[in-house]
């Protein structure tokens, strides 16, 4: 019984290529060497451990690179396949995947029927008028130099130094205190601008809310005046007015009682041009007041 | 057979060059062909020699508990720790805003500051404006609480390459700008002045949205 | 005021070492304080010294796609490699294969690799090249399906020691198919060059089973 593992065929290894095979034989039987053992033609009377024909298959990376393999294998140019027989080798294989029931992936069922397609254009008689007819095995010598080239790109690049497999980065320690090495962020003119003309957008905004606040503490002012107020003394005017609210709170202080006044509800009284103002509550809205408490309680 | 202690040398440079972290001795010696393992002191020697070619580079051996490290020299070390310097970052809103303001309405007051911005200006703010030397103390409001006055400072119109303050560009200068907002602004400040302590309760609460503002940026810088 | 070159040469060297990536000579320039900025020049002239210095040593300065670095020559690998118990993860030939493909063919799609290569292309291969940052996605081909494109990155010549793509070994020539037809030499033919590429449209059509193609991916990575 021949043994295999992994080891022997290792994707990545030339294995299935140019290498070992081909050198042991160019007999175009030989189908691979396990473990030192040469294997001919997948003769069915010749047991082959399954995992060990699938590691073989596994190696290929499809039906260009299967047959690139048997091409190289024969020392055959690729510019001129021997069509028949190289069909006839693909298909030992892709039978010997069905056989084994490996899962045979469908492009190489779609490269035999190529292969057959061509097989049978080769037969075909060439008409010597036909100027225009291409050499039927064209296509398939392009896509496999096409493939071939990538493929051999593949082993280059791989052959290339490799960071962490043939070079590594040098690198040494460095003691830093990290906290010591703040740059302050840059300011442009523009930014600075930005901001200015964002935050006097915004106090605009803002300022809008104070002028539809602003008949709130009015109102607020106009109860507070009222509840100072008497009906029948006059309060001084200006002892309305308490300075440790400020400008502001004078002028909504003037604007409550302007407000009062419009409504009604105090009375402005000045015996002389220039004298002291005085006010009370209008006995007009203590009436109307009046009223209404009658009103509610009858 | 020995090795060349010049070969041990470089192996064991390039070992400590590519590991990153300390090696120790033992740790060089595996690294060695099995029957061509150094000495403790040949590979101690090649470790000497190292650190002697070593003195005019910028990197020197140390030994540390676990071993032996290269290390870059800390006279180096300020120009390497700029590799890893923060990207300077950008000030956040609320610091440029206020910074603006100090530059266009100077002296202004902290207080005068939150009433234009509708928000609480943060003491960090002003302290990192304070630090970057961008802005300083220029005197105190003459009202009570006597708060202080704030003014920009040469670092400033030296950092925007100014010759003097009066070539910022001025107010008008800005588009989008109204003189109303800017009268308004005005009338702000001049409230204000006579209510130090009413503005930021108030008025965050009333910008709907200013909470958040504040919640997000007020704590950056 | 311009800086000893022996000392540029040594920031430089330390920044290379402590950074462990490579450094553009525009992340070198960072380094220095703002008035006293090495031209490029001199930040050339240091890495030629650097370079220089190294040659009697175990690593060496090379410059690869972004930008430089400082790495352990390739003759102390063997040794060096001793260092991990692991060793470096091998990449299949499908995946180096794709790899390839996208290096040298980019802007690629998964379809036009598959196409090229016969075999389909496992999602994992495209997540493993992705994952490493080697590839990326560059853009969709503006064909139905708007097929994802795909090209290398910069971590993909820093890694493979190139300084750009045009380092990549060179491809083999395809030999061209006129001289195909003509060393096919059948006499009775009058072989021509009707159509000597038969393009990449008339390939998508051949594989007309793209469906099966899909599902029968390979597995590796």
């Amino acid at each position: 019984a021949v043994a295999m593992t992994d080891k022997q065929i290792e994707p990545g290894q030339d294995l299935p290529g140019e290498g070992e095979v081909a050198a042991a034989s160019a007999d175009e039987t030989t189908f691979a060497i396990v473990q030192g053992t040469v294997l001919t033609r997948l003769p069915r009377d010749l047991y082959i451990p399954p995992d060990a024909l699938e590691v073989f298959l596994d190696t290929f990376e499809g039906p260009l690179d299967l047959l690139l393999y048997l091409i190289k294998r024969q020392n055959l140019d690729i510019l001129d396949i021997p069509i028949a027989q190289i069909t006839r080798q693909y298909m030992v294989y892709v039978e010997a995947m069905k056989d084994l029931r490996l899962e045979l992936a469908a492009e190489y069922l779609v490269m035999a029927a190529m292969l057959a397609e061509i097989k049978s254009r080769m037969l075909l008689p060439r008409h010597a008028d036909a100027p225009e007819e291409e050499d039927p095995r064209a296509e398939l010598v392009r896509r496999l130099q096409e493939y071939e080239r990538y493929k051999q790109a593949a082993e280059d690049l791989n052959a290339q130094p490799q960071l962490g497999r043939d070079i590594f980065q040098a690198m040494a320690e460095v003691v830093i205190n990290r906290n010591a090495t703040k740059t302050p962020p840059t300011v442009s003119l523009d930014d600075l601008l930005h901001a200015l003309k964002e935050v006097l957008a915004r106090a605009e905004m803002f300022t809008h809310h104070h002028i539809q606040r602003e008949p709130l503490s009015v109102r607020e002012h106009m109860s507070q005046i009222l509840s100072t107020l008497d009906t029948v003394r006059f309060t001084e005017f200006t002892s309305l007015f308490i300075p440790e609210e400020g400008r502001g709170g004078i002028v909504v202080t003037l604007l409550a009682l302007l407000e009062l006044i419009k409504e009604s509800l105090v009375e402005l009284v000045q015996a002389e041009a220039f004298g002291p103002i005085h006010v009370r509550v209008a006995n007009t809205a203590h009436d109307d007041r009046d009223v209404n408490e009658v009103g509610a309680t009858a | 057979m020995s090795l060349d202690p010049q070969h041990i040398k470089n192996i064991i440079e390039a070992a400590l060059l590519a590991a990153g972290q300390p090696l120790s001795i033992d740790k060089l010696q595996t690294l060695f062909d099995a029957d061509h393992v150094p000495a403790r002191e040949e590979i101690r020697a090649g470790l000497e020699l190292l650190s002697a070619e070593c003195a005019q580079r910028s990197f020197e051996l140390i030994e540390v508990s676990s071993g032996f490290r290269l290390q870059v020299k800390q006279d180096y070390a300020p120009w390497v720790a700029r590799l890893w310097e923060e990207r300077p970052s950008r000030y956040s809103r609320a610091l440029m805003e206020t910074l603006a303001l100090i530059a266009y309405r100077q002296p202004i007051t902290r207080a005068e500051i939150e009433d234009i911005r509708g928000v609480a200006v943060s003491s960090q703010i002003m302290k990192t404006l304070q630090e970057r030397e961008w802005v300083r103390i220029v005197g105190h409001r003459d009202v009570p609480g006597k708060p202080a006055m704030y003014g920009t400072t040469r670092q400033f119109t030296d950092h925007f390459n100014l010759k003097s303050l009066d070539e910022l560009p001025t107010l008008a200068e800005l588009r989008d700008l109204d003189s109303i907002s800017l009268e308004l602004g005005q009338a702000e400040l001049e409230l204000t002045d006579a209510e130090p302590e009413r503005p930021t309760g108030e008025i965050v609460a009333d910008g709907q949205d200013e909470g958040k503002v504040q919640a997000a940026s007020e704590n950056e810088n």
